[in-house]
C-alpha cells in the first residue's frame, strides 16, 4: 500500500474500531495500540513532508474516485503538511505521557479515554488535511464531541461543568460554521474549498460579507478569541492534565487553521485582516492581565495560551510574508513549549485538589526534574534568548517593525513583561519559598519523564539553531500565501 | 435585567441578519451546481436510483465515515461520562413496574416488524429513501421498545461491542481496499450492476449496511448507557 | 402546487406553536414533548419539500430517539423547570434536602 | 404562490433558530438550554432542506418512469449534508444530556443559577 495522507484519517479510525475488540484480548493493548498508529503517522510524516519539499510540490489525495470539486479530497501542502506533522508527532510524544499516568483508573475507563483521546487528535489533523468545507465541519464535531467528553473524564472534579459550558458554546459555533457553509452553497454551488476560492471574486459583496463574519465569528470561538473565550480556561482546568496539553498544542491549532484557510484561501476580502489585529491585540491583552491575577497553575497557564493565541492571530492579520512566517513560526513554538508546561505543570499539582499556586512552593527540591523543565519552558515561553520562543517573538517584532505597527510592537512588548512577571513568580514559588503544602508529591513515571524531556531538547535545540525548522516554516508560508497555485493544484488533480 | 435586554438585543441582531441574508437567497429555483452533477451521473456511472445515497455514501463518502465516528464517539464518551463502578452486591438495575400485559404482548409483535423494516430500510437504500442511518435508528427503536416493556430484556453488552466494532471495520477496510486495487480510498471497486436492481451500486449497498449495524448497535448502546446508568439511583431517591 | 397551502400553513403554526410551548411551559416533560412535535412538523415538511430520505432519518432519529433519551434524562433529573416548590403535579419529589 | 412557500419555510426555520436561542440564552434550567440547542438544530435542518428545494421538483430518486425527469428533481447536495447533520446532532445532544444527568447528581439541581463552583 501507498503511503498517503489518508492514512492520517483512516488508520486512527479502524484503530478506534479495534480497540473495543482487543481491549477484550488484552487490557494492555487498548493502551499500545493509540502509541503504535501514532508513531507510524509520525514516520509518514517524514516520508510525506520529505517527499513534497524535494520536488516541491502539493499532495492532493482524492477520496473514492472522485475529483474535485465533486469528491471530497485530502491536500498535504507544506502548511497543512507541516501542521499535521506536528499533530502527530506532538500527539506521540503526549501519548508516552500518558501511558502509566493515573494507574488508578478503572480499565474500562481508560479503554475509552485512549480512543477519545487518538480521536481528539485525528480530527484536529483532519480539520487541517481536508479540502472541502464540509469535511471540515465533519472533523470540527469529531473534535468538539472527544473534547467534552474528556473534559468531563474525572468524576471528582468539576468536568461536567466545564463540558457543559465547552458544549453550549461549542454548538453555537458549529451552528455558525453550518449556517456559513450553507450560506456559502447557495452563491457558490460547490463544497471544495479551491473551487470556492475560484468562484468567490464574483459572489455579492453583502453576502460574502455575512458568510465571512460567521465562519470568523463560528471559528473565533474554536480559536479562544476574545470574548468567546470563558469556556477554555475552565476547559484546561478541568480536563486531566495531558488532555490541556492537547488543547493548547492541537485543538485551539486547528481551530487558527480553520480561522487562517477562511480568511487567506477562501476570501478574498483584505479589509478582514486589520479586524484580526484588533481582535488579537485585545484578546492577548485581556488574557495576560487576567492571567497575572491567577491563583491556580492551570488557570494561569490557559490564559497564557490564551494571550498566545492573540498573538498569532496579529500576526496574522499583518499579513505580510514575515509576518506570517513569525505566525507559523509562533503556532510551533506555542505547540511544543505550551504543550511541555501542561505536563510539567501536571505533575507539579498532581495530588493536589485545588492546584493553586502554593502548592508549587518550594517543590524543586522535591521534583527537581519536572521543576526545572517547568522552569526551562516558562524561560522559553516570554521569549528568552536561548531558547525557541525568542525567535518567533523577535520575527514578530521585526515584522511589525516592517510596516511600521508601533503600536503593536509596545503592546506585545508591555505584554511580554507582563508575561515575565507571572511566569517568574511562579519560579521564584518553586526555587525559593519553603515548601508549606502537604500533600504527597508523585514522582513521574520514566515515560512521563522522556516525553518531557523530548519537548525540551526540541525547545532548546530550535532555540539554538533555528534554522532546523525555519526552512519548512519559509516554505509553510509561501504555500500558505499562494492561494492561486492552491487552487491551480487541487482543480486540476485527476485531469489527464 | 441587563442579561434581559442582551438577549434580545442579540436576537434582534441575529434575527434581522439571518432574515435579510436568506430572503436574498431565491426559494425553488434551480441552481447551477455541484447537485446537477450528481443527479446526472448517479444513475449512470453509479447506477444508483437514490441521488442522496449516492452523495452520501460514495460522493461524499469520507463525510459519512467521519459521522458514523461521531456516532461512535458519543457513545464512547456517554460512557465515559456515565461510568460507573459496580458497587459489591448490586444488582442488575431493572424498570421499576412492569408493563402491562397488552404492552408486551404488542412489543412482542411489534418487534421483529420493526427490526424487519429496519433492515429492508437499509438494505434497500440505494433504492429508496432511507438507508443505514434511518435504518439503524429504526432498529434502534425496536430495542427500546422491549427495553421499555420487559423488566428481564437485557441488552448483551458483549454483543453490542462486537457487532458495532466489526461493522466499524468493515467500512474502513473497504475504504483500504479500493485504496489498493483503485487508486483512491473508498473507490467504488466493485461492478455497478443495473440500474434498480438491488445488486446495484457496486460497495454502496454494502457499505450501507455495515452503516445500519454499527448506527444500530450504536444507538441501543446510548440508550441503554443512560437507562442503565441511572436506574439505581433513581430508585434511591424515591 | 395550491393545494399545498393549508398543510404547509397548519404544519408551520404546529411547529412554531410546539417550540413555543416547549420554551415556556414550566413542566419539563410536556416541553421535551413538544420537541419531538417540533421534530415531527419537520419531518412532514421534509415530505413536502421533496426529501423523503432527510424526513425519514428525522422522524426515527428526531421524533424517537431524541424524545426518548429525553424522556430518560427527566426520570433521572427532575420534572420541573424551576425549584421554588418541593413537589410537582407527577408526583416525584426531590431536593428537600437542599 | 411561491412568496407564500418562501415565507413559511424561510420564515418558519429561521423563528425555530431564533426561539432555540432565545432559550438556549435567557433560560435557566439546563434540560431546557438542551431543548432550545435541539430547535436551533432543527430550525437549521429545515433551512438546509428549503434552500435545495425546486419548485414542482421531484424527489432525488429515479425510477424506471422517471428517469428522463432529472432536470425537475430538488438538489440532493443539502439533503444529505442535513443526514450528517442530524446524526451529528443527535450525538451532541445525546452528550449534553449525559452532562446534564451529572450535573444533577452532583449538585442536585438543574439550575445553573445553582451550578457555579467555576466561574459562569
Amino acid at each position: 500500500m501507498v503511503i498517503s495522507p489518508v492514512h492520517y484519517i483512516a488508520l486512527p479510525l479502524m484503530a478506534a474500531f479495534l480497540i473495543p475488540l482487543f481491549g477484550k484480548l488484552n487490557k494492555d493493548l487498548a493502551r499500545i495500540i493509540p502509541g503504535l498508529v501514532l508513531l507510524y503517522l509520525s514516520y509518514i510524516s517524514v516520508v510525506l513532508m520529505n517527499q513534497i519539499i524535494s520536488s516541491n510540490t502539493i499532495i492532493v489525495e482524492i477520496i473514492a474516485g472522485w475529483r474535485p470539486p465533486w469528491g471530497i479530497n485530502l491536500v498535504f501542502s507544506p502548511f497543512t503538511g507541516f501542521l499535521a506533522s506536528m499533530f502527530s508527532m506532538l500527539g506521540f510524544v503526549i501519548w508516552m505521557y500518558t501511558y502509566n499516568f493515573k494507574p488508578e483508573v478503572d480499565n474500562a475507563q481508560k479503554q475509552k479515554f485512549y480512543v477519545l483521546f487518538m480521536m481528539l487528535i485525528t480530527g484536529a489533523t483532519g480539520i487541517v488535511l481536508t479540502g472541502d468545507i464540509f469535511n471540515l465541519f465533519v472533523f470540527l464535531e469529531i473534535t468538539a464531541i472527544s473534547a467534552y467528553s474528556l473534559t468531563a473524564f474525572y468524576r471528582e472534579r468539576d468536568g461536567a461543568e466545564a463540558a457543559f459550558k465547552y458544549l453550549l458554546i461549542g454548538s453555537f459555533s458549529s451552528t455558525l460554521i453550518l449556517l456559513a457553509i450553507l450560506l456559502l452553497y447557495t452563491q457558490v454551488g460547490t463544497l471544495n474549498m479551491a473551487e470556492i476560492a475560484l468562484k468567490m471574486p464574483a459572489v455579492d459583496p453583502y453576502m460574502k460579507g455575512v458568510i465571512l463574519i460567521l465562519f470568523f465569528v463560528g471559528f473565533g470561538i474554536e480559536a479562544e478569541m476574545f470574548p468567546l473565550n470563558g469556556w477554555s480556561p475552565d476547559v484546561y482546568t478541568q480536563a486531566p492534565g495531558p488532555i490541556g496539553a492537547i488543547f493548547a498544542g492541537m485543538v485551539v491549532k486547528a481551530g487558527i487553521y480553520g480561522l487562517i484557510r477562511v480568511v487567506f484561501t477562501l476570501f478574498d476580502v483584505k479589509e478582514i485582516l486589520p479586524l484580526l489585529v484588533i481582535i488579537g491585540m485585545i484578546t492577548m491583552a485581556v488574557a495576560e492581565v487576567i492571567a497575572l491575577r491567577q491563583g491556580k497553575l492551570k488557570r494561569m497557564l490557559a490564559y497564557s495560551s490564551i494571550g498566545q493565541m492573540g498573538l498569532v492571530v496579529v500576526a496574522f492579520g499583518i499579513g505580510t510574508h514575515e509576518s506570517v512566517f513569525a505566525a507559523i513560526f509562533l503556532m510551533f513554538n506555542h505547540a511544543i513549549i505550551k504543550g511541555m508546561l501542561f505536563l510539567s505543570g501536571t505533575y507539579l499539582v498532581y495530588n493536589s485538589t485545588e492546584k493553586t499556586l502554593d502548592d508549587v512552593d518550594g517543590i524543586g527540591k522535591y521534583l527537581p526534574f519536572t521543576s526545572f523543565l517547568f522552569a526551562l519552558g516558562s524561560l522559553a515561553i516570554v521569549g528568552m534568548p536561548p531558547f525557541a520562543g525568542f525567535w518567533s517573538k523577535l520575527y514578530l517584532l521585526m515584522a511589525a517593525a516592517d510596516v511600521r505597527l508601533m503600536a503593536v510592537i509596545a503592546i506585545i512588548l508591555v505584554v511580554s513583561v507582563i508575561e515575565i512577571v507571572y511566569y517568574f513568580r511562579v519560579i521564584h514559588r518553586i526555587y525559593f519559598r519553603e515548601r508549606t503544602s502537604t500533600i504527597e508529591l508523585k514522582i513521574p513515571s520514566f515515560n512521563a519523564k522522556s516525553a518531557m524531556l523530548i519537548l525540551a531538547i526540541i525547545i532548546v535545540a530550535v532555540g539554538v539553531y533555528p534554522d532546523l525548522i525555519s526552512g519548512l516554516i519559509e516554505r509553510a508560508t509561501t504555500d500558505l500565501l499562494d492561494k492561486q497555485s492552491y487552487i491551480q493544484s487541487v482543480l486540476s488533480v485527476g485531469l489527464k | 435585567m441587563i442579561k434581559q435586554f442582551f438577549v434580545i438585543l442579540i436576537l434582534s441582531i441575529v434575527g434581522y441578519f439571518l432574515v435579510d441574508a436568506f430572503f436574498k437567497v431565491p426559494f425553488g429555483e434551480k441552481r447551477n451546481n455541484v447537485g446537477n452533477y450528481y443527479i446526472e451521473k448517479s444513475p449512470v456511472d453509479l447506477k444508483v436510483s437514490n441521488a442522496v445515497t449516492a452523495i452520501v455514501v460514495n460522493y461524499r463518502g469520507f463525510d459519512t465515515l467521519g459521522e458514523v465516528t461521531v456516532l461512535f464517539l458519543a457513545a464512547t464518551g456517554l460512557g465515559s461520562i456515565m461510568y460507573r463502578r459496580k458497587q459489591k452486591g448490586e444488582k442488575e438495575a431493572r424498570a421499576k413496574n412492569p408493563s402491562s400485559r397488552i404492552i408486551q404482548i404488542g412489543s412482542q409483535i411489534l418487534f421483529p416488524m420493526i427490526i424487519l423494516l429496519g433492515g429492508y430500510v437499509f438494505i434497500h437504500g440505494h433504492l429508496s429513501p432511507g438507508g443505514g442511518f434511518q435504518g439503524g435508528a429504526i432498529i434502534a427503536t425496536a430495542s427500546l421498545l422491549m427495553l421499555i416493556s420487559y423488566r428481564k430484556f437485557k441488552i448483551n453488552h458483549n454483543t453490542i461491542t462486537w457487532i458495532e466494532s466489526i461493522a466499524g471495520v468493515v467500512f474502513a477496510s473497504l475504504g483500504f481496499v479500493g485504496l489498493v486495487l483503485g487508486r483512491t480510498f473508498l473507490e467504488n471497486f466493485l461492478p455497478s450492476g443495473e440500474l434498480n436492481d438491488l445488486l446495484s451500486g457496486g460497495i454502496i449497498g454494502i457499505i450501507y449496511i455495515a452503516v445500519g449495524f454499527k448506527v444500530a448497535s450504536e444507538l441501543t448502546g446510548v440508550i441503554d448507557t443512560v437507562l442503565l446508568n441511572n436506574r439505581p439511583e433513581a430508585q434511591k431517591e424515591n | 402546487m395550491i393545494w399545498l397551502v393549508i398543510p404547509v400553513i397548519v404544519l408551520v403554526i404546529m411547529t412554531i406553536g410546539a417550540a413555543v410551548y416547549a420554551v415556556v411551559s414550566k413542566n419539563l416533560l410536556y416541553a421535551v414533548v413538544s420537541t419531538g412535535v417540533v421534530s415531527l412538523g419537520l419531518s412532514l415538511m421534509f415530505f413536502i419539500l421533496q426529501a423523503p430520505d432527510v424526513a425519514l432519518t428525522e422522524a426515527a432519529i428526531g421524533v424517537a430517539l431524541t424524545t426518548i433519551i429525553f424522556i430518560i434524562t427527566i426520570r433521572n433529573t427532575t420534572i420541573k423547570e424551576c425549584c421554588d416548590e418541593n413537589k410537582s403535579k407527577i408526583g416525584i419529589k426531590k431536593g428537600e434536602t437542599k | 404562490m411561491n412568496e407564500f412557500l418562501t415565507i413559511s419555510f424561510y420564515g418558519t426555520a429561521i423563528v425555530l433558530m431564533l426561539i432555540g436561542l432565545y432559550a438556549a440564552l435567557a433560560k435557566k434550567n439546563l434540560l431546557k438550554i438542551v431543548i432550545g440547542l435541539s430547535i436551533i438544530d432543527s430550525g437549521l435542518h429545515l433551512l438546509f432542506v428549503a434552500i435545495g428545494f425546486i419548485s414542482n421538483g421531484t424527489a432525488p430518486i429515479f425510477s424506471p418512469e422517471v428517469l428522463e425527469s432529472a432536470q425537475q428533481m430538488v438538489d440532493p447536495v443539502p439533503q444529505a449534508l442535513v443526514l450528517t447533520a442530524i446524526v451529528i446532532g443527535f450525538a451532541t445532544t445525546a452528550v449534553a444530556l449525559a452532562l446534564v444527568i451529572r450535573l444533577y447528581k452532583h449538585h442536585n439541581t438543574a439550575a445553573i443559577d445553582e451550578i457555579k463552583n467555576l466561574k459562569w
